[in-house]
């Protein structure tokens, strides 16, 4: 950002910011608190926590707080929780493409990607490995919190799912995480999260059918201005 | 036991009936099993099906206090199909003896029968003799006065159908019972017979084990390996402190405790009246003698008639046994007591009335290693108001077993030691050194004494050692007994003598002191054949094994059988040899007089078919005090022998009120009144609830579920407690009417980590005719839902 | 894993005296649990992390109109491929080399997935207390004294037992006793069976039952879980690989684009922003 | 099912107990037996031979006691009766000790008193043998019918089928030759 100010575009709105961080620190402390228990080589964590008892407590506050985004949302800003769901669901030409160049770009190397809309297709795909993995993660989740309302087979059932999901979820998360924060390319997306507005620049390199769009809406307005 | 615990594998079959050793003597079942490994065959005859019943072949049912019934049944069942052993019957029994003209039998009465003092004159029921005294006999039993035929014509009425009618039990089952234990009369074959409190806790409860001796003696079983008639006893040395004269009425090694008759109010007079003529019991006097020079040592002398005088004298035909003695105590006849280890108030007859009459004491002394019910009996927890309470109370702790050293004495009489393993626990102390404290003090307390009453306290010996603890090996060669002379030990009760030149403690166990030591501690455990691992530990008489073993042999010493040799004549030794030692003088051979006098303990030498005890030669058929039905076999209804107590103390129930049979029982994982067992976790854990168990069709009739809270009311008392509703408990089906019974455990109390009502609060204050044990095994109740 | 020995319990000669089940709390020091009243002489009503066995009592009417009181002495089976084990994320439970399966308590967690993996609900959690007195759990079950049998000694239930139901032997000595008792026993109890379930490899306490296994409330024919197979076999190790691929791939990128970077000077990544 | 028990000496008469373990030699590796046996819960401990306190059969059982308390109990393997086994009652001997509900003081309660108090041995023997000879005194009779009886009838002693031989014994020489008592029962009557 050596440029001066650039020009800013607004990208999300604050309930969706609030929730993101509250379900992202949800997910790492629940994530943290289960590595012990899914490999020996984080067994010393367990300390941390004040052995298994305390990581298994931390865990289930956690998963509380997990769960909880989802209702705040819904109450606070249903509408960019829609706009998100529907986007997520839309697939087109562009969105497989995609993939077809990402890897370039991935490893530092010159990437030809055709423009993308408000949520690029990583990002698609991010959103709705999120879902699944969560529902996997909740749904077993809960049934091995409650193992006694549940028959035998269903909370046996419940172990490989939470395992599978977790196993799912924290790829997806290391990816994203990476993408938007370690990655040289995407930094500018991570100020989409925290401040709620990115640079114009950004957005039309990485959300160009996006940007495309605010650029006619901004037109429409100019005329009806004008 | 005649026989032992490891003899038990022996057996073609055995029959369980009045005792439950799988629960209350678990480890007679590792041998018992073997025996059915080796085909042998288990039955097993009780009320309930209990986990004995499950690994028995045969079960039985019978109601309560309908043995003698059974048995007579069984004893007609192998006349009239000739199975007893004919030639043994001859040659060991009394079958062939003729019997006084006197004797007679009547509509449930023997001759002689005194309704005013409730009993016979025994000597009414003797044995005819010649002019030389001895007894006629008739070798071919068929004689119409012989033993054999008498009891052939009294059982003759004990035919199958009247007997089930009686017991309940199905008649496929019963017949099935009586060939199977029939089969043991096979000379070479042995059947063993075993009980415990089922058998003996009733009002017949002598005659329940004579005529199960009967059987055995008609089958040829008594002195088998693998036979014999077995008391499963129920405490670690209730043989030994039955041998040791804890009982009113016998001092050590069996003898009479002198009374104040006139005939023995001298040592001389004593003698002549109790020694008798015939048998080994003739050598009497050596073995009172000596007790009475262990008793009083140098203070017994020829001239003071062995300190004889010294000796408390009892009221002729006065009871003092356990019921009378709370009987004496309500009456507020007794101002002090001392108890070791005991806990009436939940083991007593009529424990609620027991507990009453604890509190007529001025002073109570209880030695125990826990706080019991009894020695608490004053609390309110107990339901008594302690202010109106002026007993005094001592608690004396007493260590456990292994915190001292000593020997005990199981049922099959072997003599164990008991080495100490700990410390006793905090201040506890051994009951050997509280008795011996106790006796210091109070010889201290009388050694300046010079009233003449006074005597015997200071003329009793007490020489155990310097110091407040007691040297145990003085007490050990003292009850052996040793030569008053050379201090040198006595090898055998054979060498004792009664001009009070030998001690001896106790004449039985004469012989396990040797001057080779103490031999109860021996722990050789070579098996030098029938598992009678002579060098493991003593047992009394003479370290034999098996009781009466000379009749394991035919009249000619040879065994019936060469797989159950114990012992045999060898006749190139001219000497009774073998695994086991003979229970017969061993140079006797056995074509000589008296050679085949193989229980030669007895007066004639022959076990006894017919046999005077209170209530008559044979047994005979009575219901219990309290029952529901008539007397099918006479219009006798109670035992007419058995003697009544205080009134008070026994409030008797009709089966109108209380139509439904009860019987108490213990269980595998507690032990008597529980004091031991109920203060442990463990065992608390595996047991711990009272229960009332009762059949599925009582429960219908009564509107119980299991697990429901039910109440148990007896004329005596109520309980409440669990119903547990099981399939293991049928209504009898008796032939006048259907009868219900229920059962109980009569191990809880309000003391204890688990605690529950008392099951003696319901049970009779009523006993045996001949050894007063109270009737807990059968008595009338009434249950309903809590 | 076969066992060289086999634990072996012969219900049809157990006369029901629960030896067996102090003999455990005694060699294993562990606490009483008095329980309800259970409507029948059995004193737990299943096996816990402090009673690891238990006798059960069974009143049955048999078909020719006769009557059996069957008992059981319950406890681990040490199954060969044991569900516990299976289903323990921290691989705490393992076979000892004389097929019993353990407990090692410094690595269980106390997560209770061995609790459901069971079968035949022998294993279950412990609460403890720690010297601050903060609680903790263990998971605990039978071990069939391993410390015993690595010393020569016999399990304590077996050593208890006098009626040889319990017999600790040989496994072929075991197994021809099994088959010799059940031809003995056939004639009474036309039902017996020999519990050794293959459907999990068999299992290291082999029973001789005088009735079916549902009887006893044993599965007729265990199986190890599908859901075991899955997570034990697919996904615990497709997860940890998942985690290691998506690593790879980040410190791989950080590597690539810093190469990039030293290649490209400023510029190459200058033009996102 | 052939088991090699190790023999255990015959017991010398002064009373040392040489039992060690019995051990059933299954074949394992004893080098890690070895190793191990220090963890061991009764290793190095010399068991003492005793006979079961409960019911009559009189089973042999091995107590393992250290630091002054019981740490395990077993049946003794050499005992010709039991070979090693127990019931449930035999097993748990060694809680005969470790209850903490045994008594370890000897208690008093006085004459309408709710309460024990605790006392001291001496006091307590010394007030029992008082009011044993109190009593004794008081209702002692020498003659009955003009023979000679020296009895009391006013105190009793009840119990013993749980003492040794030996102590028998000794009450019934006290309680009988000594003091004169009819009232002598136990257990074996009820």
């Amino acid at each position: 950002m050596s440029k001066g100010n650039p020009k800013m575009v607004k990208r999300f709105s604050k309930p969706i910011i609030f929730v993101h961080w509250l379900n992202a620190a949800a997910f790492f402390v629940l994530y943290i608190s289960a590595l012990p228990m899914y490999t020996e080589y984080f067994d010393w964590l367990y300390a941390v926590f004040g052995g298994p008892a305390g990581a298994r407590l931390v865990h289930r506050i956690a998963a509380i707080f997990f769960v909880l985004p989802v209702v705040i949302i819904l109450l606070a800003d249903p509408k960019g929780f829609f706009f998100w769901i529907k986007q997520i669901m839309s697939w087109k030409k562009h969105d497989f493409a995609f993939f077809k160049e990402f890897p370039k770009e991935f490893f530092g190397g010159h990437a030809n990607i055709p423009k993308q809309d408000f949520y690029n297709a990583g990002e698609k795909v991010n959103s709705i490995l999120t879902i699944l993995t969560a529902a996997m993660l909740i749904c077993s989740g809960f049934v091995m919190w409650f193992p006694q309302f549940f028959p035998q087979a269903a909370v046996m059932w419940a172990y490989p799912i939470h395992n599978i999901g977790l196993g799912l979820s924290a790829a997806v998360v290391i990816g994203h995480i990476y993408l938007s924060v370690g990655h040289p390319g995407s930094k500018a997306s991570l100020r989409g999260m925290t401040k709620g507005d990115v640079p114009e620049e950004y957005a039309k390199a990485h959300h160009g059918r996006w940007y495309d769009e605010l650029k006619d809406a901004e037109k429409k307005d100019d005329k009806r201005i004008g | 036991m005649t026989n032992h615990w490891n003899d038990l594998q022996h057996t073609d079959c055995a029959m369980i009936i009045g005792a439950n050793p799988a629960e209350n003597h678990p480890i007679s079942f590792k041998w018992l099993l073997k025996a059915k490994g080796k085909g042998g065959k288990i039955i097993s005859v009780d009320p309930r099906y209990t986990r004995t019943s499950q690994q028995a072949d045969i079960y039985g049912s019978l109601r309560s206090g309908s043995d003698i019934a059974f048995m007579g049944g069984l004893i007609n069942y192998m006349l009239e199909k000739e199975l007893y052993h004919k030639e043994y019957v001859i040659a060991y029994t009394n079958a062939s003896f003729i019997v006084d003209e006197k004797y007679s039998f009547e509509d449930g009465l023997f001759n002689s029968y005194d309704e005013a003092k409730r009993s016979y004159d025994k000597t009414s029921w003797a044995f005819k003799k010649d002019e030389e005294g001895k007894i006629l006999k008739d070798l071919t039993l068929e004689d119409p006065r012989c033993v054999f035929q008498l009891m052939k014509k009294h059982y003759s009425r004990y035919d199958v159908e009247t007997v089930i009618g009686v017991t309940g039990t199905d008649k496929k089952t019963y017949l099935e019972i009586a060939k199977t234990f029939g089969a043991t009369g096979k000379p070479g074959k042995s059947g063993t017979i075993l009980y415990a409190m089922g058998a003996t806790q009733h009002t017949v409860g002598t005659q329940n084990v004579r005529i199960y001796a009967m059987l055995q003696l008609l089958l040829g079983n008594v002195g088998m390996p693998g036979g014999g008639v077995n008391a499963l006893r129920g405490e670690s040395n209730v043989q030994g402190s039955t041998d040791f004269g804890l009982l009113y009425h016998n001092v050590n090694g069996y003898m009479e405790v002198p009374t104040a008759s006139p005939e023995e109010a001298t040592y001389k007079g004593f003698l002549e009246k109790n020694t008798p003529k015939s048998g080994y019991w003739r050598n009497k006097p050596k073995f009172y003698t000596s007790m009475l020079k262990a008793y009083y040592g140098n203070n017994a002398t020829a001239q003071n008639e062995f300190g004889y005088q010294y000796m408390p004298k009892l009221t002729p035909k006065k009871d003092y046994s356990h019921m009378r003695l709370f009987d004496a105590m309500y009456a507020g006849e007794l101002e002090g007591l001392l108890m070791f280890g005991t806990n009436p108030v939940v083991g007593g007859p009529n424990a609620g009335k027991e507990k009453e009459a604890l509190s007529k004491l001025k002073w109570m002394v209880a030695v125990d290693l826990w706080e019991t019910e009894t020695s608490a009996f004053w609390q309110e927890g107990a339901g008594s108001k302690p202010a109106d309470i002026q007993t005094e109370v001592f608690f004396l702790p007493a260590c456990a077993s292994f915190e001292k050293e000593g020997s005990i004495t199981n049922s099959g009489r072997w003599m164990q030691y008991r080495w100490q393993a700990i410390q006793p626990k905090g201040e506890s102390k051994a009951d050997l050194e509280i008795i011996h404290l106790l006796a210091l003090r109070l010889k201290e307390l009388y050694q300046n004494s010079t009233k003449p009453a006074d005597t015997p306290i200071k003329a009793m010996s007490w020489d155990y050692g310097h110091g407040n603890h007691p040297d145990i090996d003085l007490v050990c060669r003292e009850i052996n007994g040793y030569d008053m002379n050379t201090k040198k030990q006595i090898s055998l009760f054979a060498n004792l003598k009664d001009d009070g030149s030998t001690c001896s403690g106790n004449w039985i166990y004469c012989g396990f002191y040797t001057e080779e030591g103490n031999l109860s501690k021996r722990r050789d455990h070579t098996d030098e054949g029938m598992g009678n691992f002579l060098n493991w530990s003593w047992a009394w008489p003479a370290n034999r094994r098996i009781l009466g073993n000379r009749a394991s042999c035919n009249p000619s010493g040879q065994p019936w059988s060469k797989d159950k040799t114990v012992v045999y004549w060898d006749a190139a030794k001219r000497l009774w040899v073998g695994n086991d030692v003979a229970d017969f003088p061993k140079d006797r051979a056995p074509d000589i007089e008296g050679g085949t006098d193989a229980f030669f303990m007895l007066p004639t030498g022959k076990g006894g078919l017919f046999a005077g005890v209170n209530e008559g030669p044979f047994p005979e058929h009575y219901e219990p005090y309290e029952n529901p039905v008539s007397n099918v076999f006479s219009n006798i209804q109670l035992n007419p022998a058995v003697k009544y107590g205080l009134e008070e103390m026994n409030a008797k129930g009709e089966a109108k009120d209380f139509p439904i049979v009860a019987t108490t029982y213990r269980i595998s994982e507690h032990w008597q009144s529980g004091a031991m067992t109920r203060n442990q976790p463990w065992l608390s854990e595996l047991a711990s609830h009272m229960f009332i168990e009762m059949s599925e069709e009582l429960a219908k009739e009564k509107g119980i579920k299991n697990k429901d809270k039910v109440i148990v009311t007896s004329a005596r008392g109520k309980v409440e407690a669990y119903a547990l509703v099981t399939k293991r408990f049928k209504p009898h089906k008796l032939k006048e009417k259907t009868v219900h019974q229920i059962g109980m455990p009569w191990h809880f109390g309000y003391k204890g980590i688990v605690t529950g009502e008392t099951a003696n609060r319901l049970t009779p204050h009523i006993g045996d005719a001949n050894t007063t044990i109270p009737e807990y095994k059968a008595f009338l109740c009434d249950v309903r839902r809590a | 894993m076969a066992a060289e020995y086999l634990k072996f319990v012969d219900v049809t000669k157990c006369d029901g005296c629960r030896a067996c089940m102090v003999a455990c709390k005694n060699w294993n020091d562990l606490p009483p649990e008095y329980e309800e009243f259970q409507g029948s002489i059995q004193s737990h009503e299943q096996l816990t992390a402090h009673t690891w066995n238990v006798l059960t009592f069974n009143e049955q009417e048999t078909t020719n109109g006769g009557f059996e009181w069957l008992f059981r002495h319950q406890s681990c089976l040490h199954c060969v491929q044991a569900g516990c084990e299976k289903a323990c994320p921290e691989d705490a439970i393992s076979h000892t080399k004389f097929g019993s399966v353990v407990v090692d308590a410094d690595k269980c967690v106390g997560c209770g997935y061995c609790v459901q993996g069971c079968q035949f609900n022998v294993i279950s959690l412990a609460t403890y207390k720690d010297k601050r007195g903060k609680e903790y759990r263990k998971a605990q079950k039978c071990t069939l004294c391993t410390d015993r049998l690595e010393q020569g000694l016999q399990p304590a239930c077996v050593t208890a037992c006098h009626t040889d139901c319990l017999i600790y032997d040989e496994r072929e000595a075991v197994l021809s006793e099994a088959n010799s008792r059940l031809l003995q026993v056939k004639d009474r109890f036309p039902n017996a069976n020999i519990y050794n379930p293959q459907g999990i490899k068999g299992t290291t306490t082999v029973y001789l039952l005088a009735d079916k296994p549902s009887v006893y409330g044993l599965p007729e024919n265990p199986k190890v879980a599908l859901s075991q197979v899955v997570w034990k076999d697919y996904a615990q190790p497709i997860g940890k690989a998942m985690l290691g691929v998506t690593t790879m791939a980040v410190i791989g990128a950080v590597i690539s684009n810093s190469i990039a970077k030293v290649k490209n000077g400023d510029k190459g990544v200058d033009h996102h922003e | 099912m052939e088991m090699n028990v190790t023999r255990r000496q015959f017991l010398k008469l002064s009373g040392a107990v040489a039992a060690t373990l019995a051990v059933v030699e299954l074949g394992f590796n004893e080098n890690e037996a070895k190793a191990k046996a220090n963890s061991f819960k009764i290793a190095g401990l010399k068991p003492t031979p005793t006979i079961c306190p409960y019911c009559a059969v009189g089973c042999g059982i091995l107590v393992y006691s250290k630091d002054n308390t019981v740490v395990y109990t077993e049946g003794d393997p050499d005992h010709p009766i039991n070979e090693g086994a127990l019931c449930s009652k035999g097993t748990t001997v060694r809680q005969v000790y470790t209850s903490d509900r045994r008594q370890e003081k000897p208690m008093y309660r006085a004459a309408g008193s709710s309460k024990w108090e605790e006392v001291e041995w001496d006091w307590a023997l010394d007030k029992v043998a008082q009011k044993m000879k109190e009593t004794r005194d008081r209702t002692f009779q020498t003659m009955e019918n003009g023979v000679t009886v020296n009895k009391t009838e006013a105190i009793a002693c009840m119990g013993g089928a749980a003492l040794d031989n030996e102590e028998t014994y000794l009450l019934s020489k006290l309680m009988r030759a000594g003091m004169g008592l009819t009232y002598i029962e136990h257990q074996a009557r009820i």
